[in-house]
């Protein structure tokens, strides 16, 4: 992420209009409301690119929670926000100015993998305290489903396909995740 | 996913021809595919096994006693890596296995021409000339190699099946390919030409020999039984043992149908045609296939993105030095059963035990062919793989043991035996020429022993 | 992660003795383990090839030929399928391989009095009499059958390793054992015991043969080289074929390891320790040892939780049944390899050719028995597995082929030599009374080939 913004500051006067832009919605987290909206798989889902995420996400065991629930540190609300910045400002930036850089296969980077997984152990703690249950580096080692693994192939692709869907979908819609 | 979208994708139409079989007429509707495509003729790097670099299998670092174990048939005299889908129609004109005898379905798995030609020709296809009547019709039609058409409808994009002996071959397994999922899709428009075949016996048609299933034993049954009952007893006379021989051929979907990633449901495309971005930010389904160890990050990661892609790639490189190592025992103990039974033969043994001695090695070698015409270099199916190796050294041992003891009932010198098998194939790999090679296979001690051609 | 947390851990103690052995002085503390280690002597169910129910591997659905292929070794005699970690103490002592001349190293991996004995008379442990000395020092110690003090110090219940054969052998090859993970300890301490082991020549010590790793070649090599230069030769010599032989024992830990799930980071406690919700509410790691595929829906459905279940279980079924297929195969070879060299002996064909077929059988036989020793039916590495038998084919094979061209220049009739062998696994076979069996492994056309007892 550190490299990232290093090449950012590197690019061009776009930048400033992007940071203000920004700015922006962090600042306006100060209203309540948009806070909570900036958290919820509405918000995460209204980039494309999010959309196998929201819908695996969607009909899991943990569908009830919001994105940052997992994604985003809940120790203080401080680091909450830094840490939101600074992965929105990753979001951002690759939607709009470096969508060629966007990675063909999204891959939950180390410090957010921390944080999704502090999460876990929060959430759970009642049922965690007797048993140390924490064997492996993260959660994932062994719950590697949750919330999203179910979705590379969803309940569609046993069944027939769909007349037209692939001519359709030409343009790639299919699976953004 | 909402049923109005499915409405409207019953009704969409590209406007293309039903009969459109040129890939270019494609490439203005769906540029990203076409270009995709088209990387295909740029990939030219070897893996460790594989990859896409036209050189000989008889290669040092490859195959180099192929010559002697196909002896007598025409892949000891040019076999070639395979690459991209966009050479096939270039690598089929080119190969010395074509000849003035080919037939036409040798174009069955190249040319888009081929569905159409079986349309018009109805069974007469399969046998006519390759070089006569089959190439020069699929060129006046304007064909392309393995194209859009050959695995998408040109109305609907909708994946379909185009060569009628995959249907059959499925059909003979009791299994209806019109009932199929899109995730069976994924593997069976793959499983149209990667896969094994032979020859009817009857009118030439590509056949699958799959009636007992895709499992080796279970081909090797059906070659043994319905194919000898239908006429067709092999490929090839192997021209060091006499042995008749059925040649295996790229196995690729009967491998890994019974693989791991295939019981679990992972298709052909989930890793040959990974989903990627393109564009900017759109994405499709990769239309450059190749071996998956260059975009792993695509073809693995979307379903092992818990661990690191180092480890797993080191992991694929363990299954399959493995499973090369196993392939070239096996091959080895293959040959000099072919030497033991050339020398039965010399030695005046009686007819009966070198047939029992054939019987073996015609097993043997099916046993290590069909491992190494597969072209995942064992990933495909790690223990079933090794599994073929196990059963294939069992049969060559099986046919040198017989051989050893009517040998030695001739009075002949086993050891001698041995050092002169250890000198064809010095012989061999010291030939630089690799059309030649197949020469030194026989020689005054090791007589050949096709008959002579009808 | 917190490291207030740690600290409090650091501090907590059990206010046990840090020498406490007994199972029973951990009850209170830690009531629902222990409650879950009790219902080891629960589980008496069979799966396919492995469960719980104690009966002999002579039995005809198991490996009734073993009494061939042990001939001149206990495990001719009396070999069960294992059970519970709580019959252990019960099972060595009735177990017909235990006489009066065995030796402290017997007990190593049964009874939790091993690490203090070790202790307290230091290298004399190992050699000392089973019956006369150990046992009975066990037993006044208050010792428990393979105990939480074996896994855990009783002081902190921190994982620990109590049998320091494992550290040198880890150290042999590099490993510093002090270094281990979390993740390493859940394999660490059942690699104590599920692993194979030699007693040294010198002091009769349980030694662990991996200074060149962990597949069965690895140790081959070390069995060839450093265990012979340090005196170590032979667990026995073969009666059939007066071969000395290397015994494979459970290398569970060795053939995990180099496995599909060994190489990802999963451990033998992730299946074999589940964690699993008791009490109502509770959750603890299993300590109920078993078959995983008694609790699939806990062993392995947390990680492979976007397949059916049944489809895996089916999946184990596949691999399991083509990996003792392969295991039958290789160990019918090897029983000929014996008989063949038999008949050389009794047919005065020259030493140096009998001991060059011996050396094969030896060889042969290490790589068929490796894989038979291991607990998982061939799951725990099923390529490994294969490859382990096809070698053990290949092997096998090459001591019959030089059998064969020896013994028909001295005239042997091989079809009748064949027929004999027949005869024997026939007599084998029909032996209801399993301790029996072994006798009918020598006769008047085979005889015993074992030296006289010293
Ligand atoms: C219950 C916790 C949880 C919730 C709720 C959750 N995620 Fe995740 N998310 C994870 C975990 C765990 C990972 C994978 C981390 C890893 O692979 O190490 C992940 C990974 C991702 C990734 C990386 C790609 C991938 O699939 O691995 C994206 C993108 C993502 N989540 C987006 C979302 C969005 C958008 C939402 C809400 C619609 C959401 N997540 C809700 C836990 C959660
Ligand atoms: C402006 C569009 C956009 C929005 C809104 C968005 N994302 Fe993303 N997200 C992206 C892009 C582009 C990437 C790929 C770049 C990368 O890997 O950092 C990405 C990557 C990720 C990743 C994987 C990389 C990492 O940081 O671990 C996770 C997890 C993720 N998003 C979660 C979320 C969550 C949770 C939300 C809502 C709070 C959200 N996203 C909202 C565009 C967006
Ligand atoms: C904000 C709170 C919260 C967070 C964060 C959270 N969970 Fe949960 N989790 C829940 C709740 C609530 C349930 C119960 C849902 C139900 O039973 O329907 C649950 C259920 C579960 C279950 C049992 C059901 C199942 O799907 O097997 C598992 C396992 C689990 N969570 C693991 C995780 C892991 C791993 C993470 C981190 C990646 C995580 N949870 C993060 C609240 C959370
Ligand atoms: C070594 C593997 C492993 C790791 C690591 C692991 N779990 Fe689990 N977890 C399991 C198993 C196995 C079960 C299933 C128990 C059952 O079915 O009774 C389970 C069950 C659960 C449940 C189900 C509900 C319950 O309480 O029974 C929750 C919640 C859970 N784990 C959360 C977590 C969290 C949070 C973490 C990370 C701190 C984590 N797990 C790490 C193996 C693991
Ligand atoms: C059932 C489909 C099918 C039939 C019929 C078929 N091929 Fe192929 N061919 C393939 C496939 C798939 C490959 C690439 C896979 C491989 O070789 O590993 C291939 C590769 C080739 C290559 C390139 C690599 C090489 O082997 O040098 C040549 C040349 C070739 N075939 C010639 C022929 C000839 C000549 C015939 C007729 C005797 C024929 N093919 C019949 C499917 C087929
Ligand atoms: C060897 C088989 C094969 C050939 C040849 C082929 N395709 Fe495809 N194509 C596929 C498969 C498989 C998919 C994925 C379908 C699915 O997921 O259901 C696909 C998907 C597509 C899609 C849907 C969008 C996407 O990217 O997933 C389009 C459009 C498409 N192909 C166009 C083409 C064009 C144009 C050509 C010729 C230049 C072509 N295809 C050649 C097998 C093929
Ligand atoms: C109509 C026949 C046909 C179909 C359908 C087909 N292939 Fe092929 N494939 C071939 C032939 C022929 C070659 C070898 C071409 C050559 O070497 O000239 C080949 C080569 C390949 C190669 C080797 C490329 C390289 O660079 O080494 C891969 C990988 C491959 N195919 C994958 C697939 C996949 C995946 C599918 C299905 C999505 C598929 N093929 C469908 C006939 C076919
Ligand atoms: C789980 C991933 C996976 C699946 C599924 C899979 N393959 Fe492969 N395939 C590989 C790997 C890895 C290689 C080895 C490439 C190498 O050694 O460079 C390979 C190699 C190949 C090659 C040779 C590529 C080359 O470079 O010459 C062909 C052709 C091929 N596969 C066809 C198929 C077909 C057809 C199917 C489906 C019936 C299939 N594969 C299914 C991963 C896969
Ligand atoms: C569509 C999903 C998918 C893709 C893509 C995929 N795999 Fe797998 N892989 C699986 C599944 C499912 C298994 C079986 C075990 C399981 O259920 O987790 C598996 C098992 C494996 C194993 C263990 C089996 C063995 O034979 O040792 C390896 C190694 C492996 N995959 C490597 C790869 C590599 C390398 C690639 C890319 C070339 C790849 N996989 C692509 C889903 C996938
Ligand atoms: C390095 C540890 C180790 C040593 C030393 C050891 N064992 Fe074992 N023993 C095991 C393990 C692990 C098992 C269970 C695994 C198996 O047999 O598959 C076992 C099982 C047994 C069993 C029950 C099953 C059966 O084989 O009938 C008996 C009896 C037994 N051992 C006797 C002995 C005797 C006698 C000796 C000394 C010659 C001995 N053990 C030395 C580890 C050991
Ligand atoms: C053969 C080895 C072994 C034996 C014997 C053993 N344990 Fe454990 N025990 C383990 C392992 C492995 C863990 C998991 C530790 C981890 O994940 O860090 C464990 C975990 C525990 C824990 C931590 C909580 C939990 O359930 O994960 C307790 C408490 C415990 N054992 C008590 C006992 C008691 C009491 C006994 C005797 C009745 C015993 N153990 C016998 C191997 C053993
Ligand atoms: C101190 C030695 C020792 C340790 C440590 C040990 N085992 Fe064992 N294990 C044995 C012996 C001995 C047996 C056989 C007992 C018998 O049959 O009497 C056995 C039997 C088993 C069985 C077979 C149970 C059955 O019902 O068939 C399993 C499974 C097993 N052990 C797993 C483990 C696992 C997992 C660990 C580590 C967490 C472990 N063992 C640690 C010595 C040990
Ligand atoms: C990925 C899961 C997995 C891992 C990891 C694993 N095992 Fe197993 N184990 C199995 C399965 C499955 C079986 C076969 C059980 C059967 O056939 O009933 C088995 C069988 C066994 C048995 C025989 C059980 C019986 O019923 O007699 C023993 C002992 C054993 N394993 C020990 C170990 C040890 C020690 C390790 C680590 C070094 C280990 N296993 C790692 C899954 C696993
Ligand atoms: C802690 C996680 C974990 C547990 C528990 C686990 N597995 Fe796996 N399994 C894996 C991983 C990791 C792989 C390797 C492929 C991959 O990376 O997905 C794998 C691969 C496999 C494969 C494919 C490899 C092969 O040899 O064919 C099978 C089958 C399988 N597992 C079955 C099981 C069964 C049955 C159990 C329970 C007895 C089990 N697993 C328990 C994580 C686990
Ligand atoms: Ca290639
Ligand atoms: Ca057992």
């Amino acid at each position: 992420m550190r490299k990232m913004l290093k090449k950012l500051l590197a690019i061009d006067k776009r930048l400033l209009i992007f940071i203000g832009l920004f700015a922006g919605i962090v600042l306006s987290v100060v209203t309540v409301k948009t806070f909570a909206y900036t958290d919820s798989p509405e918000f995460c889902q209204s980039c494309h690119i999010m959309t196998s995420a929201h819908d695996t996400f969607a009909d899991s065991t943990h569908a009830t929670l919001a994105c940052s629930d997992c994604h985003l540190p809940h120790d203080t609300l401080a680091n909450k926000l830094v840490f939101k910045a600074k992965s929105g400002l990753g979001h951002v930036y690759y939607n709009t100015l470096g969508a060629e850089k966007i990675p063909n296969v999204l891959i939950a980077t180390e410090g957010s993998t921390d944080a999704i997984n502090q999460n876990c152990i929060d959430c759970h703690e009642s049922t965690l305290d007797n048993v140390s249950h924490d064997a492996k580096d993260s959660c994932s080692s062994c719950h590697q489903a949750i919330p999203h693994g179910n979705g590379f192939k969803t309940e569609d692709y046993f069944k027939p396909p769909k007349s037209g869907e692939l001519l359709e979908n030409k343009g790639g819609t299919m699976n953004n995740g | 996913s909402s049923s109005d979208a499915t409405t409207a994708a019953e009704d969409a139409k590209t406007g293309l021809s039903k009969d459109e079989i040129s890939n270019e007429a494609f490439k203005d509707l769906f540029p990203l595919q076409y270009d995709s495509y088209q990387k295909n003729a740029e990939d030219t790097k070897d893996t460790k096994y594989s990859g896409s670099v036209k050189r000989s299998k008889f290669d040092p670092d490859k195959e180099p006693y192929l010559p002697v174990l196909f002896n007598g048939y025409g892949f000891a005299t040019d076999y070639n890596e395979d690459r991209g889908h966009i050479y096939a129609n270039e690598d089929i004109r080119t190969t010395a296995r074509i000849t003035d005898k080919s037939i036409g379905s040798c174009l069955t798995c190249k040319s888009t021409a081929v569905p159409h030609m079986i349309e018009e020709m109805g069974d007469d296809y399969w046998g006519s000339s390759f070089n006569d009547v089959i190439w020069p019709k699929a060129e006046s039609m304007g064909h392309s190699p393995i194209g859009c058409s050959d695995c998408h409808d040109p109305e609907t994009m909708d994946l379909r099946i185009t060569r009628p002996s995959f249907t059959k071959g499925m059909e003979a397994q009791g299994i209806d390919t019109s009932k199929a999922t899109k995730n069976d899709m994924r593997n069976y428009v793959c499983a149209q030409c990667h896969v094994e075949y032979h020859f009817a016996a009857e009118n030439s048609e590509v056949t699958f020999p799959w009636e007992n299933g895709f499992k080796p034993e279970d081909m090797y049954q059906y070659y043994e039984t319905t194919a000898k009952e239908n006429g067709f007893k092999q490929d090839f006379i192997h021209n060091v043992s006499g042995t008749p021989i059925v040649k295996a051929q790229h196995p690729d979907f009967e491998t890994h149908i019974e693989g791991p990633h295939g019981q679990a449901g992972v298709t052909c495309a989930d890793c040959h045609m990974p989903y990627e971005r393109v564009d900017g930010k759109k994405k499709i389904s990769s239309h450059w296939w190749q071996s998956p160890l260059k975009t792993m990050d695509q073809s693995c990661a979307t379903c092992h993105s818990d661990r690191e892609l180092e480890d797993l790639e080191k992991r694929v490189a363990e299954i399959q030095d493995t499973h090369m190592e196993g392939l070239h025992k096996a091959e080895d103990i293959s040959i000099s059963s072919h030497y033991y039974v050339n020398k039965m033969i010399t030695s005046g043994v009686s007819e009966e035990k070198i047939k029992e001695a054939q019987e073996h090695i015609r097993k043997g070698q099916w046993f290590w062919d069909i491992v190494a015409a597969e072209s995942g270099a064992g990933f495909h199916n790690p223990q079933g793989g090794m599994k073929a190796l196990r059963v294939s050294s069992d049969e060559s041992n099986k046919a040198i043991q017989i051989a050893t003891e009517e040998l030695v009932k001739k009075g002949v010198n086993i050891e001698e035996l041995k050092e002169e098998i250890e000198k064809v194939k010095k012989a061999v790999s010291e030939e630089k020429d690799n059309a030649k090679k197949k020469v030194h296979a026989t020689n005054s001690y090791f007589p050949a022993q096709q008959p002579p051609p009808k």
